[in-house]
């Protein structure tokens, strides 16, 4: 009972939940200071720094970037793989852990989800514009009869990143709105401002919570998740093949579709947690994201993070064992090279920070919690980095190997985008339930009218 | 228009409960009395409605799977049609029809057409978008959504008459009971 | 609770779901529409030129070869437009004072070239030869449409590069063997005098002696074929002219 | 237009509207004035040439071309164009064209002293690109880097483009009447105060010319001057044989060559054919077939990279090394060796010169001081060498002299007061005479005319302009390609030189400006036309075109070159003399004129700017090359920046510390740092904007300040000093080692005829069965070779042509001309040096150097690999591209579509290679952008009017825009062109028909191409070849371009470990 009381605390009701989550909403006097401050910092760069380095970047082409020959790919992939990383925790949650029965993911998978939409918008910035020239990638990519009579290639694995993006952008979507459907509705009925009724009576789209329609949505819900689980994964597999199937050495590893999909889950739970945390304090839903829900991520961190590092050991197993004096050279170039200190934090960030998380101290203590949320954020950045650049700045031949040195304008778009994330998910929170209410209560509900079945289904959670 | 006055057509008769058990409760007594239309609102899905009005719709699954089958297809025609019959291309000395490239895309059309069909499949069976719905006009309904649960009787019911059907609600021990009229 | 919506708000809100999905899809075909339409490729869209010369009277009424004017079309990838002093070669004869011709006598007296209003065009990733097209048998109708009709100059097709695919990708369909005016097939010309015959024919023995295909070509419709019958002879001459088929749709024949 | 009057007047109204108008402006004004009337007329009685060229100048070029024939559109890929285009045909066609097909001329380019036979393509009257004419005896077909740009210079618009008095803006015939006013007075004095001043002279008719100027003025003088002029070689030639002869050499005969520090294989136009001489003498590798190389060299070269056995020393060492060798030879044995290499080794060379009396040769570097060139003759007549592999001739040049001792007397004529008119016909004194000269200085005494004549508005223009009294002219000259003339090849064969075009400005060539001066041509006539009448006559006269004249005439410009006109061997008795050894102390300084550059006339060239220097690979900059132990002393890095002191003179250099170089000398080349020149050679007026990158200083420094007259050949008794500075030296390669892959294969002929494929494997573990089929390249037949391979062998069965390239890397010696002509086959840009320091240099084909051995001073082994897109038939860059736009095509080839590509650059990550190019900015609109800052205002302004730069485009290549890759197309351009012609033929394409353009400059003939699938073919024989190999086999990618492994000649009695290369 202890135990199923820390997913709700406090002695919740219907009400009560509609109250703490939706006042969040309708009663737009609550967003005060912190909120308004992030938010304009956000939007500087959403709104400024970002289209600016935009319209240069397509004013004088993709030369303003550091990229060249022969690192053809440098920050804007590095940040593709990153937002895209992040953008896996959202489906996972709602989904795998739907599937798994977690309802510990009731209260946060609306925000993981949100994050993942606004994650993957970011990340598909860069594919499209990464060519300098998106007008022709945006049409030339799409398979459609033309009047060149010409298609995509189809063995490319850039192909597969536009069918895998898109649709994991497109379902994930479909997901995050029909969850939003009945919330709509309550938010609908307990608006008092005319506006804000019509505002969300129309996305609610007339729902009435019919026993037939829960019945229909309640199964459709769950084949989705059952969809989400491998697209999910698939998604950051083939990601991952943009490299794997290449033969640039550092790039061609078998590993890379697992510990490519850990990495995400990684990144994805320390963005969650880096943003969720401030949320529950600010808009006091501690009661619903509880120390139980940290300790819970906490603890998928650590695993995760677990598999990425053995990635790590793995990569450098190969180096050596493959005897291939290019392989060789490139784990020199990476230890001892003039960015080994990007490995080396690599290392500390992703290998040896989040293994505090092994405490249930330290997995309760939000400062700790958050900033190592922190680090490994920086850390997966730093690991594609590793990958990416740094793979590429040596070579088969030797006489092609040249360095890459980021210019003012990678920069500018990558902190443009981040701009551009956080000033979404404030948006979000500021007019959407960033907990799902109905699922709230179905848990309450549960909770409160039998407990046998639930105190199982608890138990199941904490052996995940 | 006519010159008589029409009586407003009825669109039933709703029960408001408190719990969510009473509302199941309900409508079990309400099928075992042999009313047919009956209707549930909840703010959120009660496990034990459906069973407890008899309702069965197991057409959701169905369009999931075939919208999947469709999308895993076309994938492959589509691949399978440009690189094979109409751009025909030697690319880095692979066969003309390379499967293990062309798996990813025909997996990833599975997903999204499955998930397109099965998401937009629900909302057309369940009749979405519908703003305008007669039970709205309800007295406290606003509360479905929230805390209270509903049991509506529609006037199409064989068994609906104004008196019947007021009386057997009233047996449930109810919050209120109300006639709710449809527009026209 | 009171209703927020009309009765009437259920269809609306369909519909315009429905518009929603459908709009982009009208929008997309308009769009492919127009691209294959004359707005985008210009076809038969007749150009103002600096004196209106007419194909029709000159190559048919008069029947004056290709070649008289477009000296180069056998020899170069360039068909080659008409000097100055081609034009006065007859109308320092005849017409000598016409007000039309003005600009020609202008040009030839000051040395200034003739601009003409450039008709056919591809884009300058394309490389496109005349000569071989020639050597190979392809009509210049084939392409320019029916040039002997046309009395100030237009595009006779489109040059897209789907439309050039259609022959370079089954030139069987397009190449066919010429007939005389009893309508035997005439074996004795190489391609390139097939080529530079259909006027002569015309010239002789008027349309109606043509045989299809030619008719196809003379009439400027596409003479493509696709009867088992004649494909079969194309696929005799794309032998006997020893054409490359495979090699023709390769990216860089027509791409550097 | 028979009035001239109306047109005189309104050539003053031009004047006016040009008075203050310069470079590309001047192009711009001059769109504004040819709109006008009177400038038409003026035109069309002009230059009726001109006419056309400026139509394509006012109209956009693309629109002008891409009509009147499919010229690859220089808008880049941009699709279908909409708008209105115009198509302007000729009005009166020329005979012999066809538009659309380019014509050859043959016609010939002089530099240093060397004329070099050339055939020049051209389009429709446009000339494109520069080959060597197969039938001279100095090109056999083959040209050098310099050459293949000197088209680039033709279109510079920073070109001299107009007559100008004291800096103001003027005309040929003002020009005229000023002359004539002066010499009229100094024709009292017979001319007693004119002064020529010119380079070295071969054109026969250019001599003539002058002699018969001194007859009309005897007190007048004529001098010549050059900075590079062989005045040490002229010196040495008297020291030995007492008369001024040249050595003209004949290495096919050569068993034994010995090389004192002469770059005989790279350096000058005359390299060509050496080159072409010693590659023969190197195919067959047998030990008595094959010839050997000694060098012993101050620098790393490229010979010194091809030899067999290399020791790097100071400059003044030689001399050591050279008198040794002179005793030794004569005494039978050795004796004495010098310190520089050990007593065995030194031995085995003298042994191996005495077994090939009459066999062996000695060549001497032109830096070297005379004592050590006579030697070298010496030597040669020990050697038996003379008559055999070496012959002696009169020189090629008109008028031979010392040029520094000739310049000496101008300069003490000026600075007495002597001379009252200067005439200087090209050169740059001002700028590269001796500093104790002081020839600007001179120049203030020269008081009446100060004429200088030249391509280029320079230094020397300036310091003309800059004197108060007199008056001063420039005149500009015509680009070679612009003019009349004639020239002597190295072994003196005369070619009858015409131009390609007329010139596209408003200039003179040389001899219708001394024909003028000598008084014959009268101010005011059309001078264009005697521009052919005084070459004829002086050929007419000479006798030497019998029977027709005009007839004749023809057919010797038809095959460029003047029958028997060869300079007839002299015999030659050697004297005695005395060789004092130099006196040499602290660091040596060896100015050298740059590889790219020479003595800076191609200092405003962008192609020869952004070439990588031979061995140190820098671009965009001269540097103080030092070998490594001497940075480490010094405590510099590449870049430090270092003071080089010479008695009073000094000069501040970045260094760049070169392995193989010799401890205790500096290298400097010259040409950079130029105060006055075009805007490529000196882009001040540049900054950096928004991570745009453009320079704030000059390209270089000007290295001539080190040059004094006493010093004959390198400068000794040199400090250098640490500044603390730094500066940015881009060099296109960063690593220098193999890193133990197999990359290049070499080895020794031993080791090659103990393992022919020169596998490192094998040679380090000899298999016991020999399988050479492993590496004979052929794709499929390569039974012992189990297929590791998922992927079907063939997607279609074709009975096409399958395109292959063999690089044989014992025949190249890194000259870079295929670099070059690459560039110019195929409108690659110039991107500009911070581009190129980002790695962004678009170059399809590079020369990777790499270095082995232990000591980085003495590097064992130097090797050279042309490295181009190899054409994989498994191409790992083909799966990749999202779109397509690279695949395979039928014949084989890994094609490359810049129309379809979008610019993911997957293809180039993938490639092993790294032979993938991509425009990461608007590279080939911007022409001009590594020296224009690209803002707004520049893009706006480029936008009217192309720039003349893109006329030397290839119309048969696209100009790749902004965010396209791109690479080598194995010239696709031309296999299309001899496909066509051969279908046409009805026949089959003939092995040889196609030539790449590499290929074809290539002097040694290092570059095969054909179809494999022909047995018969040249380069299926080469690709059979033992040691053919292809790059990175084990990613079993299948390139289709092969490379030959090195093999060198060591004298087995020459230990491995002592240094050598």
């Amino acid at each position: 009972m202890a135990e199923n009381q820390q997913l709700i605390e406090g002695n919740q009701t219907y009400a009560s939940l509609d109250t703490v989550i939706g006042d969040v909403v309708l009663d737009q006097r609550r967003h005060k200071l912190p909120w308004l401050t992030t938010f304009g910092i956000a939007s500087i760069f959403a709104l400024f720094v970002l289209p600016l380095t935009l319209a240069w970047l397509l004013y004088q082409g993709i030369g303003v970037w550091g990229n060249n020959i022969p690192v053809g790919w440098g920050f804007p992939i590095v940040n593709f793989v990153w937002w895209i990383g992040i953008g896996h925790a959202g489906t996972l949650i709602s989904a795998i852990l739907l599937l798994l029965r977690q309802q510990w993911r009731n209260s946060i998978n609306r925000f993981a989800e949100a994050m993942t939409i606004f994650a993957v918008m970011c990340a598909g910035m860069y594919p499209l514009f990464h060519t300098g020239r998106p007008w022709v990638a945006a049409y030339w990519l799409l398979p459609y009869p033309n009047i060149m009579a010409v298609w995509p290639q189809f063995r490319s694995p850039l192909m597969w990143d536009v069918f895998a993006v898109s649709t994991y952008f497109t379902v994930s979507l479909v997901f995050w709105f029909l969850g939003l459907v009945p919330d709509f509705a309550t938010l609908r009925d307990k608006a008092t401002n005319k506006f804000a009724k019509y505002a969300y009576a129309i996305p609610a789209m007339g729902w009435r919570g019919s026993h037939r329609h829960w019945h229909r949505y309640e199964q459709a819900y769950l084949i989705l998740a059952g969809l989400s689980t491998p697209l999910v994964l698939s998604v950051h597999t083939i990601v991952s093949y943009d490299f794997a199937v290449s033969i640039v050495p550092g790039w061609n590893v078998t590993v890379f579709p697992p510990y490519f999909v850990a990495g995400a889950v990684f990144a994805g739970f320390a963005m969650v947690l880096l943003l969720a945390i401030p949320v529950r304090a600010l808009y006091g839903l501690k009661d619903l994201i509880t120390m139980r829900h940290i300790d819970w991520m906490a603890k998928i961190m650590l695993t995760t993070g677990l598999i990425v590092f053995y990635g790590y050991n793995l990569e450098v197993f190969y180096g050596w064992f493959s005897g291939e004096k290019v392989e060789t050279a490139l784990m020199q170039w990476r230890f001892y090279g003039p960015y080994a200190w990007a490995y080396w934090l690599l290392i500390f960030c992703n290998g040896i920070a989040p293994q505090i998380l092994w405490s249930p101290k330290a997995r309760r203590n939000i400062p700790i919690v958050w900033t190592v949320s922190f680090i490994v954020t920086i850390g997966m950045w730093l690991e594609r980095f590793v990958i990416i650049p740094m793979s590429l700045m040596r070579n088969y031949l030797p006489s092609s190997d040249r360095m890459f040195i980021p210019t003012f304008w990678d920069f500018s778009m990558f902190f443009g985008t981040i701009g551009f994330f956080i000033f979404m998910m404030f948006l979000f929170v500021r007019f959407m339930p960033s907990i799902t209410i109905f699922e709230m209560k179905d848990l309450l509900y549960k909770l409160g009218a039998d407990k046998k079945p639930q105190s199982d289904a608890v138990g199941a959670g904490e052996a995940h | 228009m006519s010159h008589a006055p029409i009586a407003p057509k009825i669109y039933g008769m709703v029960a408001e409960f408190e719990t969510p058990d009473q509302l199941v409760h309900a409508a079990s007594r309400a099928k075992e009395f042999g009313y047919t239309s009956i209707d549930g609102h909840s703010p959120f899905p009660i496990h034990g409605m459906s069973e407890a009005t008899g309702f069965k719709c197991n057409l959701v699954p169905w369009i999931f799977l075939v919208g999947g089958i469709l999308g895993g297809l076309t994938g492959i025609a589509l691949e399978s049609y440009v690189s094979i019959l109409d751009l025909p291309l030697e690319i880095g000395g692979k066969p003309l029809f390379s499967l293990p490239s062309f798996f990813p895309i025909m997996y990833e059309c599975t997903i999204l057409f499955s998930a397109l069909a099965g998401a937009i499949g629900m909302m057309a069976l369940n009749g979405f978008p519908r703003p305008y719905h007669p039970i709205f006009d309800c007295p406290g309904f606003e509360r479905a959504s929230q805390d209270r649960f509903f049991l509506a009787i529609e006037a199409d019911d064989p068994l609906y008459s104004e008196i019947e059907t007021r009386r057997f609600l009233a047996g449930l021990e109810p919050i209120n009971i109300s006639v709710v009229e449809e527009e026209e | 609770m009171a209703q927020l919506f009309k009765p009437s708000a259920n269809s609306y809100a369909k519909s315009s779901l429905i518009f929603s999905i459908a709009a982009p899809v009208v929008i997309g075909l308009g769009i492919a529409a127009m691209s294959r339409s004359p707005i985008n490729t210009k076809v038969d869209v007749p150009k103002n030129q600096p004196v209106p010369f007419s194909h029709q009277h000159h190559a048919w009424e008069l029947g004056i070869d290709c070649r008289y004017c477009h000296t180069s079309v056998e020899k170069s990838a360039y068909a080659g437009l008409p000097a100055t002093e081609i034009c006065m070669s007859c109308h320092s004869q005849i017409w000598t004072n016409s007000p039309l011709l003005e600009p020609i006598r202008q040009s030839y007296a000051t040395g200034t070239p003739i601009k003409w209003t450039l008709v056919n065009k591809v884009p300058d990733f394309v490389f496109f030869n005349h000569s071989i097209h020639i050597a190979r048998g392809i009509n210049c109708n084939t392409c320019h449409g029916a040039v002997e009709q046309m009395n100030i100059t237009f595009k006779g097709s489109s040059f897209m590069m789907s439309w050039c695919l259609q022959c370079h990708r089954a030139p069987q369909n397009y190449l066919y063997p010429e007939t005389d005016v009893a309508g035997h097939v005439v074996t004795d010309r190489t391609p390139r005098q097939k080529v530079f015959d259909l006027y002569w024919k015309i010239q002789e023995d008027g349309l109606d002696k043509l045989n299809d295909r030619e008719m196809q070509l003379a009439t400027g419709e596409d003479p493509i074929s696709t009867n088992s019958t004649d494909v079969a002879e194309g696929r005799k001459l794309v032998n006997q002219y020893g054409v490359k088929v495979q090699q023709l749709a390769d990216c860089w024949v027509c791409h550097r | 237009m028979e009035d001239q009057t109306p047109n005189r007047l309104d050539m003053d109204l031009v004047r006016q509207k040009l008075a203050d108008k310069r470079g590309p402006a001047y192009w711009r004004s001059l769109e504004e004035i040819a709109e006008t009337p009177e400038f038409q007329g003026w035109l069309d009685d002009e230059f009726p040439h001109r006419r056309t060229l400026l139509e394509i100048d006012r109209r956009s070029l693309l629109k002008y071309m891409g009509a009147s024939l499919a010229l690859a559109g220089l808008a880049g890929c941009r699709g279908m164009e909409l708008e209105e285009l115009k198509v302007v045909p000729y009005v009166k066609q020329p005979e012999e064209m066809v538009p659309g097909k380019p014509l050859f001329y043959a016609t010939a380019w002089t530099l240093g002293g060397v004329g070099l036979g050339l055939l020049v393509e051209s389009h429709e009257g446009r000339p494109t690109k520069i080959e060597g004419n197969p039938d001279h005896p100095g090109s056999l077909g083959a040209t050098t880097a310099q050459t293949q740009a000197a088209i680039l210079s033709l279109y510079d618009p920073d070109r001299s483009a107009m007559v100008l008095n004291d800096g103001d803006g003027s005309t040929w015939d003002a020009f005229m009447d000023a002359v004539a006013a002066e010499f009229s007075n100094q024709k009292a004095v017979h001319g007693a105060g004119i002064r020529i001043l010119t380079e070295v002279v071969v054109s026969p008719t250019l001599k003539a010319q002058l002699d018969g100027f001194l007859k009309v003025y005897p007190g007048a003088r004529w001098h010549q001057y050059e900075p590079f002029a062989r005045d040490n070689a002229f010196d040495g030639a008297n020291l030995a044989f007492g008369q001024p002869v040249e050595a003209v050499y004949h290495l096919t005969k050569a068993k034994v060559i010995v090389s004192l520090d002469s770059d005989f294989l790279q350096d000058g136009l005359e390299s060509v054919v050496l080159a072409r001489q010693f590659a023969e003498g190197r195919r067959k590798l047998t030990a008595e077939d094959m010839n050997r190389l000694y060098v012993f060299e101050s620098q790393l070269t490229c010979t010194g990279a091809t030899s067999d056995h290399r020791w790097s020393m100071k400059p003044s060492s030689v001399h050591a090394v050279a008198t040794a060798l002179l005793q030794s030879v004569r005494s039978q044995g050795a004796v004495s060796p010098p310190k520089e290499l050990s007593g065995a080794d030194f031995n085995a060379v003298v042994q191996d010169l005495l077994a090939h009396r009459g066999q062996a040769v000695v060549i001497v570097g032109d830096q070297q001081p005379p004592e050590v060139h006579a030697i070298g003759h010496a030597l040669n007549v020990a050697l038996g060498a003379v008559g055999q592999t070496v012959t002696y001739h009169e020189p090629r040049a008109a008028h031979a002299v010392h040029t520094g001792r000739d310049l000496k007397s101008l300069v003490d004529d000026m600075n007495a007061g002597k001379v009252d008119v200067l005439v200087m016909l090209g050169g740059n004194p001002v700028f590269d005479a001796p500093v104790d000269y002081n020839f600007g200085e001179a120049l203030k005494r020269v008081s009446r005319l100060r004429i200088r004549y030249g391509l280029y508005e320079d230094e020397t223009t300036d310091a003309c302009a800059a004197v108060d009294g007199g008056h001063s002219w420039h005149l500009p000259a015509t680009h070679f390609l612009e003019q009349w003339s004639d020239t002597r090849g190295y072994d003196g064969t005369a070619t009858v030189a015409q131009p390609l075009t007329a010139p596209l400005y408003d200039a003179r060539s040389p001899h219708q400006l001394v024909a003028a001066l000598a008084g014959d041509g009268a101010p005011g006539h059309d001078l264009m036309s005697d521009g052919y009448q005084i070459i004829a006559d002086h050929w007419q006269s000479s006798g030497h075109i019998s029977g027709d004249f005009d007839k004749g005439l023809a057919e010797v410009l038809h095959a460029g070159i003047v029958p028997n006109t060869t300079l007839a061997p002299r015999v030659v008795a050697l004297k005695t003399f005395d060789a004092a050894p130099p006196s040499t102390t602290g660091f040596e300084v060896v100015l050298r004129p740059d590889p790219n550059l020479h003595d800076g006339r191609f200092n405003n060239n962008g192609w020869l700017m952004e070439l990588p220097r031979p061995m140190t690979q820098l671009v965009w900059d001269n540097a103080a090359i030092i070998s490594l132990k001497d940075a480490e002393t010094l405590g510099v890095q590449r870049g430090d920046v270092v003071q080089v002191t010479v008695g009073k003179q000094t000069l501040a250099i970045p260094a760049f510390p070169q392995p193989g170089h010799p401890v205790g000398s500096v290298l400097i080349h010259t040409g950079f740092g130029r105060t006055k020149t075009g805007s490529v050679g000196m882009p001040t007026q540049h900054q950096s904007l928004m991570g745009f990158d453009l320079y704030a200083k000059t390209v270089g420094v000007d290295s001539y300040v080190l040059k004094t007259s006493g010093a004959a050949a390198y400068v000794t008794g040199a400090t250098l000093t640490k500044t603390g500075q730094s500066e940015t030296l881009v060099s296109t390669q960063i690593h220098h080692s193999m890193e133990g892959r197999d990359i290049v294969r070499a080895g020794t002929l031993a080791e090659y005829l103990r393992v022919p494929s020169l596998n490192p494997d094998k040679l380090a573990n000899p298999p016991i069965v020999e399988q050479g089929d492993l590496d004979t390249g052929v794709p499929t037949e390569t039974p012992e070779q189990p297929n590791i391979d998922m992927y079907p062998e063939e997607i279609w069965t074709t009975n096409l042509p399958q395109w292959g390239m063999t690089i044989d890397l014992n025949l190249c010696t890194g000259c870079n001309a295929c670099i070059t002509a690459c560039q110019a086959e195929n409108n690659i840009p110039v991107v500009g040096k911070t581009q190129v320091m980002k790695g962004r240099e678009m170059q399809w084909l590079r020369i990777d150097r790499y270095y082995g051995g232990a000591d980085p001073d003495n590097p064992s082994e130097v090797l050279v690999q042309p490295v181009a897109c190899v054409q994989c038939e498994k191409a790992p860059c083909e799966p990749v591209c999202p779109v397509g736009a690279t695949v395979h095509s039928h014949e084989g080839l890994n094609q490359m579509v810049y129309n379809r590509c979008v610019g993911t650059r997957y293809c180039s990550n993938n490639c092993p290679y790294k032979v993938r190019r991509f425009n990461f900015l608007d590279y080939s609109n911007l022409q001009f952008q590594f020296t224009e800052p690209a803002t707004l205002i520049n893009k706006i302004y480029k936008k009217d009017g192309v720039s003349l730069l893109k006329m030397v485009s290839n119309p048969d290549v696209t100009v790749r825009g902004r965010g396209v890759m791109e690479k080598c197309s194995y010239c696709v351009q031309r296999i299309n062109d001899a496909r066509i012609e051969a279908k046409k033929a009805g026949q089959e394409i003939q092995d040889g028909a196609i030539l790449t353009a590499c290929q074809q400059v290539c002097p040694t003939k290092t570059i095969l191409f054909g179809n494999i699938a022909d047995k018969k073919s040249e380069v299926f024989k080469s690709r059979s070849d033992e040691r053919a190999y292809r790059l990175l086999e084990e990613l079993n990618t299948r390139p289709r371009t092969s490379h030959l492994g090195k093999v060198r000649n060591v004298n087995p009695a020459i230990t491995a470990q002592e240094g050598t290369a």
